[in-house]
């Protein structure tokens, strides 16, 4: 029999269940990782238990960390799962970390967490903040979208994500003209909108996330920058595709790890997520259920739960599944896979519900993540 | 023609937009002025209450057909009901509290509006058109200005100064103020004092509700759109000064046109910037820009 | 002006049967009763503390809690919210004068609602407190002591009030404006006017009334008539230590 | 030698938005009497108490105090130099205990109010000058009563005593009888009668029983300038004082 | 004053028995949130004084110990010395811009005052922006005692509190506490008697000031994390609740307070979604019905029973 503690193994979902992000991971986070243990049950048939938890951590780094805390020493919680906003998930990894147990982060996007602050047993699945604006900005200028302008969250996040996408655009042969930094949250974009209209950029970066990217949107239509100039999300889930509508994000590009209308496998699973949770899933949450069932056969193959142990195996075995196809989890802990340009459809190419995409593009994950040899982190050798 | 550098034309469409926010500051500080200035108390619902008349105006048009038009009328009547009610069964009980239990209470009240709504409707919320007749816009050569945002403006002045003139000049005002300082006494004088109290409540909070349901078009309508602006709406009742009817559609209106300034020479600034302002203007003048004085 | 009709000396204006009142907690009001006949000057005396105050304010239903019967024109009122009371006819002149701050003088002036049409117009109350005029754009705050309680006083004349509660109005003011004051009261007595004054100053308030109610500890101890006042000083004296 | 000046104020002004509330007073206390200001309504003399303790500032004119021209001082500051005010609305602490309200007054002496990690107890030894003051109002058998409590007479009666804590040269005291019963006015008269007997009091009253009783010398204010000054006798066969103030039918 | 003893008594008790019953690190939690609110008490409750900008106290002091401890390597007890007399100059600084406002007025001058404090915490490139500053050795306490031990950690924690909460007590049951009593009751008066008010009121701000240091600085060795929730706006307002909760102007409200709050936060993270809708209701239940606060009405119904407390 396998060597696992208590014979359960323990998975707690902290995410952001009724704040900004819950819409992109939150209780459909939760319901994910249900749907991964139970399949895992009913296909590897473990000699161990399995349950899950959840909780809220509002966003906040200290509930979360407490929270981290208090499952490992009282719960015997094993793997941390999801983790939306950076300062949670770091806050979380760092103490997963000192207690030998696993986070699988999915709903935080900064590199930093498998970049300066990694450790080794911490893994980062759908994507990160280097991916998405990278894979996007390449093809914007691919396409002719030669200058430049961002309209920047004035937060961490937001500076990595201009500072990323400027990079990609400059070595691409495009041209940065400005930006401009707004206050998160804000609710009015139209005078920053102003800004880069005058800018005479033909691309405008949101380099925001969330609400701040909807309005920027919304707002770009009302005054007529859109279509005269093209918007770039540089940080959008398919959410927020859903709630503006295409009629104002039509022939946006973006990035995405996970499009649930790519191919069977994908769709077969979406619709089954769909069932249960009414909503068709991001790439965070199709990423949870992926990273919880790879770290499940982990343990499975490992024959323990021993956070050591299973990252070794989560590392030797390649990621197949609807989700990815030859993943792999690098010693710094990110998982490595392709990643897809996706443009939004115009209203009358949409067919049914939730048609939202054309993938335009196929990023081979070595392409789209930051290469090992330009990493910061401790773990990996050089 | 350039100042500091910015385009003098660029400079214009920035102060038009401050503006165009200045007016929703302007109509929901005017509420809250209103509720602050005859019942004391200081209505943190007032955010959760604009964001169910920006949702009464989806829902209006998505469940029940009903268009902007209607909606406009129609939701700030059935919002300041549900003020009413409010009014009826709770704060009623708090007028001879000090302002904190009203606060506690209206918080409380909005976290509980928030909740549901955010539970029904999710977080990233909901799309509302702009109306047809208002879509599309005018060039107006330095800045395209957007139609629905030159009705906003139009709309909220005239809700604004037509509120002003009826606190401020007509009987009805002065019963209203003197409500504000001992309401006993005006009841002993024969005046239904509490109705009074519970319509002008009802009438802060429709305010606020049509306030949303001008928002609903330009803003994504979502659950917490209002506890996002409402710390910003404050700081404008105080800065005009507390109750001062005058003092928060001015005050609405000037903070708008600065803050939008403020977005051009330092953007990063631009949401701290009304707190400066308020600090700076309350060392300056304790009761604010039009209070009065004790 | 007097209505001739309506000024029948021994009909009844203002019936107290019973009458208790609360403070949150504290009873203040233990059975009062007492009654006012119409165009009748009455006043209550009593120690500071004594519910006089107390006693106008729950007559127009201003306290916590309140129980008894007060009967207005034969109409029974306990049951009625304040503003209902009010219309009924009564002018309330309050003990802390309630002078609004945050309006002017003639806005302060001309707030409470008339009643009816039988009240003092403004050149007439102007007349009568030229300190009034004088600041009547000042805000009410700004007033000295002794003008907010002329204001106090004025501004229920306007209101055509027949029934009036006059707490304290002399506290604070002039000795001659507390002459003119006499004086006013009298020609509103004159006109039929029924007033219940509550009042400290003995002297003011003597020669005016036509009857003195003795309250003390929420009690009313004693009825004392204009004709008795003589016989009935030593009585007085030890109940007020006038 | 000239006569010996507590407190003179020389062209006292205030001025509200245009409106002359008080104009050029020049107003001289004599040391060891008790000086009264009357006057009509509004003319001036709760200002002048206010531009004399500092919660107003005088527009125009000095204010000497001991012969110290303290017209530039703070509030404070002209307290601790012993000027004492009462106000026109009782002013006591309602919800310390009787014996406290002396104390806050005595504590400041003792120089340990900024002590916060000292126990309170150790104001206890202000405890027996307290009752000595509560003894001198009458009301020792009060101490431990919380004040708001206390009818209204004895709260001035209070406040009286507060003030003597501070054992000021000047005590000011702005109507001390308005709003009593007639038990009252004659304690607190005779009060006021027993602690000026080693001091100076400037007080503003209504009850000219009152001031007639205790006063030495009176100045009628009317519009904010002095229309007569003197004692009760000189100035109460003033005629301008009578019409102005006064009226008739007074006896 | 008996009653305070036993409080005392009872407090003492429950702070070494609920490690043992609780999750330490929720009862440090809870233990600095409970500073945090009595310190904020001392103000509100003693003073009379609304401030709406605690949250900058509590967070720049989080801020200043992990500099010092991450940044320049110093021992924790120096951390909370940086952290503490850090709030304390900044709450010189606010309070002698905003003492001479009352009411309303001085909430809002130190809500802007907050404000900025607020800015310059994400523009400042030490703090981390919106990810804070992670990962705060614990270190040896005077170089021996391992904080980074749960129980040697709760007890320094706890040990702090009661400090912290002594010092609170004993200021509003001193000369300077009758003094501050003297001006909430009557201000005008305690001026006509010679008090510099002002002065009373900065000391009392600037007390309370680092008192809500010292919370903030305790919190940061013990989540081993500063971030920008604790100096956003939303904390300044959760103390005003934590104090209305249990009970203003009570010396144990503000710790049940935040007990309640904190344990909601906590346990109702597991309810999802409905967190904040059970909170407002809270809220709105105590206003109408337990409008003392908790510790308030509980004092009530004892007197009323008769026992005195
Ligand atoms: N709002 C109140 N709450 C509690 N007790 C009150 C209140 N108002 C008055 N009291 C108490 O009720 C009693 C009667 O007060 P009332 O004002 O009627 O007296 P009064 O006879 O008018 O005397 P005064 O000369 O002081 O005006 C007093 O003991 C007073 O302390
Ligand atoms: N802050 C102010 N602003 C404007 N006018 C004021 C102010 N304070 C007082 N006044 C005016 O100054 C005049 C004098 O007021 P003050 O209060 O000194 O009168 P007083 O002599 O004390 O009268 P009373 O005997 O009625 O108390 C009044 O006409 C009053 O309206
Ligand atoms: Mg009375
Ligand atoms: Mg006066």
């Amino acid at each position: 029999a396998t060597n696992v503690s208590d014979a359960i193994v323990k998975l707690g979902v902290l995410t952001d269940m009724s704040g900004t992000y819950s819409d992109l991971s939150g209780p459909g986070a939760v319901e994910a990782t249900k749907m991964a243990v139970e399949d895992f049950i009913a296909k590897e048939k473990p000699d161990f238990k399995i349950e899950v938890i959840s909780a809220d951590h509002q966003n906040k780094a200290d509930i979360s960390a407490n929270k981290a805390r208090e499952w490992i020493d009282t719960a015997k919680v094993d793997a941390i799962v999801d983790l939306v906003t950076t300062s949670t998930a770091l806050a979380v990894m760092k103490v997963a970390n000192e207690k030998n147990r696993v986070s699988l982060v999915n709903g935080a996007g900064s590199t930093p967490i498998t970049n300066e602050q990694c450790n080794d047993t911490t893994v980062h699945w759908a994507y990160d903040t280097y991916a998405l604006p990278v894979g996007t900005a390449r093809a914007v200028v691919k396409q002719g979208g030669k200058s430049w302008y961002f309209i920047t969250a004035d937060y961490a996040f937001g500076h990595s994500l201009e500072k990323n996408t400027s990079d990609v655009v400059t070595k691409s042969g495009g041209k940065v003209l400005g930006s401009v930094r707004h206050p998160f949250p804000g609710s009015d974009f139209s005078s920053f909108l102003l800004s880069a209209q005058a800018s005479g950029a033909q691309v405008i970066g949101l380099a925001n996330a969330g609400a701040d990217t909807i309005n920027s949107i919304k707002q770009a239509k009302e005054f007529g920058i859109t279509p005269k100039q093209s918007l770039a999300g540089l940080l959008m889930f398919i959410s927020d595709v859903h709630s503006l509508g295409l009629d104002a994000t039509q022939g946006m590009y973006l990035t995405t790890g996970f499009y649930w209308d790519r191919n069977d496998e994908t769709r077969a699973w979406s619709k089954r997520y769909f069932e249960r949770m009414k909503r068709m899933p991001t790439m965070v949450q199709a990423g949870d259920y992926s990273a919880v069932y790879h770290y499940l056969k982990a343990i499975k193959a490992a024959g323990t739960d021993e956070a050591k142990a299973v990252m070794a195996k989560m590392r030797e075995m390649p990621v197949n599944d609807f989700f990815a196809k030859n993943g792999k989890v690098r010693v710094d802990g990110r998982m490595v896979h392709d990643m897809y340009l996706a443009q939004v459809k115009k209203p009358s190419e949409s067919k049914y519900p939730w048609d939202y995409y054309h993938i335009r593009e196929v990023i081979p994950g070595d392409e789209a993540y930051i290469p090992l040899s330009e990493s910061k982190c401790p773990l990996v050798k050089k | 023609m350039d100042i500091f550098g910015i385009p003098i034309q660029a400079l214009m469409g920035q102060l038009l937009i401050g503006l165009i926010n200045g007016s929703f500051y302007a109509i929901l500080s005017l509420g809250l002025a209103i509720i602050f200035g005859l019942l004391n108390i200081i209505n943190f619902a007032h955010g959760a209450l604009y964001m169910m008349g920006a949702f009464g105006a989806w829902i209006g048009l998505t469940w029940l057909g009903l268009n902007y038009w209607v909606a406009l009328v129609a939701v700030p009547v059935v919002v300041g009901a549900v003020g009413m009610l409010i009014e009826r069964t709770m704060l009623k009980h708090l007028y001879k509290l000090d302002h904190l239990y009203g606060l506690l209470l209206t918080f409380g009240l909005a976290l509980i509006i928030e909740g549901l709504f955010r539970y029904r409707f999710g977080i990233s919320g909901e799309s509302y058109p702009v109306p047809e007749l208002l879509s599309g816009g005018f060039n107006l050569g330095f800045m395209f200005l957007p139609k629905y945002r030159a009705w906003v403006v139009a709309v909220s002045l005239v809700v604004c100064f037509g509120s002003w003139f009826v606190i401020e000049r007509t009987k009805l005002g002065s019963y209203l103020r003197a409500g504000t300082e001992n309401a006993q006494l005006l009841q002993a004088f024969g005046i239904n004092v509490p109705l009074m109290i519970t319509l002008t409540y009802g009438f802060g909070v429709a305010l606020a509700a049509f306030a949303g349901v001008l928002a609903a078009p330009v803003f994504q309508v979502n659950p917490v759109m209002g506890s996002n602006l409402i710390i910003v709406v404050f700081a404008v009742v105080v800065i005009g000064g507390m109750g001062s009817i005058m003092g928060s559609i001015v005050t609405g209106l000037g903070l708008g046109l600065v803050e939008g300034l403020t977005r051009v020479f330092y953007p990063e600034a631009s949401a701290v910037v009304i707190f400066v302002i308020m600090g700076i203007v309350l060392l300056l003048r304790p009761a604010g820009l039009f209070g009065r004085e004790r | 002006m007097a209505n001739a009709s309506a000024f029948r000396p021994d009909s009844e204006m203002l019936r107290v049967n019973d009458l208790h009142a609360f403070y949150g907690e504290s009873h203040i009001l233990h059975g009062i009763d007492f009654q006012v006949n119409r165009g009748e000057l009455v006043t209550l005396l009593g120690r500071n503390g004594a519910g006089r105050t107390t006693t106008l304010k729950a007559i127009l239903g201003l306290v916590g809690r309140r129980s008894g019967s007060i009967m207005i024109n034969g109409r029974q009122v306990i049951d009625l919210p304040t503003h209902r009371i009010a219309h009924l006819g009564i002018g309330y002149c309050p003990e802390e004068r309630g002078i609004y701050a945050s309006l002017s003088t003639e806005e302060n002036l001309l707030l409470p609602p008339a009643v009816n049409s039988a009240g003092m117009s403004l050149d007439e109350i102007y007349g009568m407190f030229p300190n009034l005029e004088e600041r009547r754009n000042s805000p009410g705050s700004r007033l000295s002591g002794g003008e907010q309680q002329m204001l106090a006083m004025a501004r229920i004349l306007r209101t055509g009030a027949r029934l009036l509660l006059l707490d304290e109005i002399t506290e604070g003011l002039a000795p001659v404006i507390v002459q003119a004051l006499g004086r006013v009261i009298a020609q509103l007595k004159e006109k039929g006017l029924t007033i219940i004054l509550v009042e400290q100053n003995f002297r003011f308030a003597a020669p005016l009334a036509d009857r003195h109610y003795i309250i003390e500890h929420g009690r009313i101890v004693e009825m004392v008539r204009k004709d008795e006042l003589d016989s009935k000083m030593p009585l007085l004296q030890k109940l007020l230590g006038v | 030698m000239s006569t010996d000046y507590i407190l003179q104020t020389r062209d006292l002004t205030k001025e509200f938005k245009g409106f002359v509330a008080v104009d050029k007073v020049n107003l001289q206390v004599q040391r060891g009497t008790i000086h009264a200001l009357i006057g009509p309504n509004g003319a001036g003399k709760t200002t002048v108490f206010n531009l004399l303790t500092k919660f107003l500032t005088p527009t125009r004119g000095t204010i000497h105090f001991n012969g110290v021209d303290i017209t530039p001082e703070k509030s404070a500051q002209i307290a601790r130099r012993g000027v004492v005010r009462s106000f026109q609305i009782s002013a006591v602490f309602p919800h310390l205990s009787v014996l406290e309200n002396v104390r806050v007054a005595l504590q400041r002496k003792l120089g340990t109010s900024f002590h916060f990690w000292r126990s309170a107890s150790s104001l206890d030894v202000l405890n027996g000058r307290a009752m000595e003051l509560l003894e001198s109002v009458d009301l020792q058998s009060f101490a431990d009563t919380v004040t708001v409590e206390l009818p209204y007479g004895r709260k001035r009666a209070l406040e009286i005593a507060t003030t003597l804590a501070l054992e000021p040269e000047l005590m000011l005291l702005d109507e001390p009888t308005q709003g009593m019963g007639h038990e009252d006015v004659g304690r607190v008269s005779d009060l006021i009668k027993r602690v000026a007997a080693n001091r100076t009091v400037l007080m503003v009253e209504h009850n000219l029983g009152v001031v007639s009783h205790l006063c030495d010398t009176i100045t009628v204010l009317q519009r904010g300038a002095v229309l007569a000054e003197g004692p009760y006798e000189v100035v109460s066969a003033d005629p301008r004082v009578l019409e102005a103030y006064m009226g008739t039918a007074h006896g | 004053m008996k009653g305070k003893h036993i409080g005392w008594i009872v407090l003492l008790l429950l702070g070494l028995i609920a490690p043992f019953v609780v999750y330490p690190v929720l009862v440090m939690k809870i233990l600095c949130f409970a500073l945090f609110a009595c310190a904020f008490n001392l103000l509100l409750g003693y003073t009379g004084l609304l401030s709406f900008g605690h949250a900058a106290f509590l967070g720049s002091a989080g801020y200043l110990c992990a500099y010092t401890v991450q940044g320049l390597g110093m021992p924790p007890e120096l951390g909370l010395l940086a952290g503490t007399a850090g709030a304390a100059v900044l709450g010189f600084i606010f309070g002698s811009l905003a003492i001479r406002r009352a009411g309303i007025y001085f909430a809002m001058i130190t809500l802007a005052l907050a404000q900025l404090v607020y800015f310059l915490a994400l523009q400042f490139p030490f703090t981390g922006g919106e990810d804070g500053m992670q990962g705060i050795p614990r270190g040896h306490l005077l170089g021996f005692l391992d904080l980074s031990d749960t129980m040697n950690m709760y007890f320094f924690v706890l040990a702090v509190f009661l400090f912290g909460f002594w010092v609170i007590d004993r200021a509003i049951d001193s000369p300077f506490g009758q003094v501050l009593k003297a001006i909430r009751e009557n201000e005008p008066r305690a001026i006509s008697l010679g008090y510099d008010v002002d002065r009373y009121k900065l000391l009392a701000f600037v007390l309370s000031a680092a008192l809500a240091g010292l919370a903030g600085a305790t919190k940061t060795l013990v989540f081993q994390l500063a971030s920008l929730t604790d100096v956003h706006w939303h904390m300044s307002g959760e103390v005003v609740l934590m104090t209305l909760l249990g009970g203003v102007g009570t010396v144990f409200g503000p710790i049940v307070g935040a007990t309640v709050l904190v344990s909601l936060q906590n346990y109702g993270a597991e309810l999802g979604q409905w967190v904040t809708v059970l909170t407002g209701a809270i809220f709105v239940v105590c206003v109408l019905a337990f409008r003392r606060g908790i510790v308030g009405e509980v004092a009530l119904l004892l007197k009323r029973s008769g026992i005195r407390p």
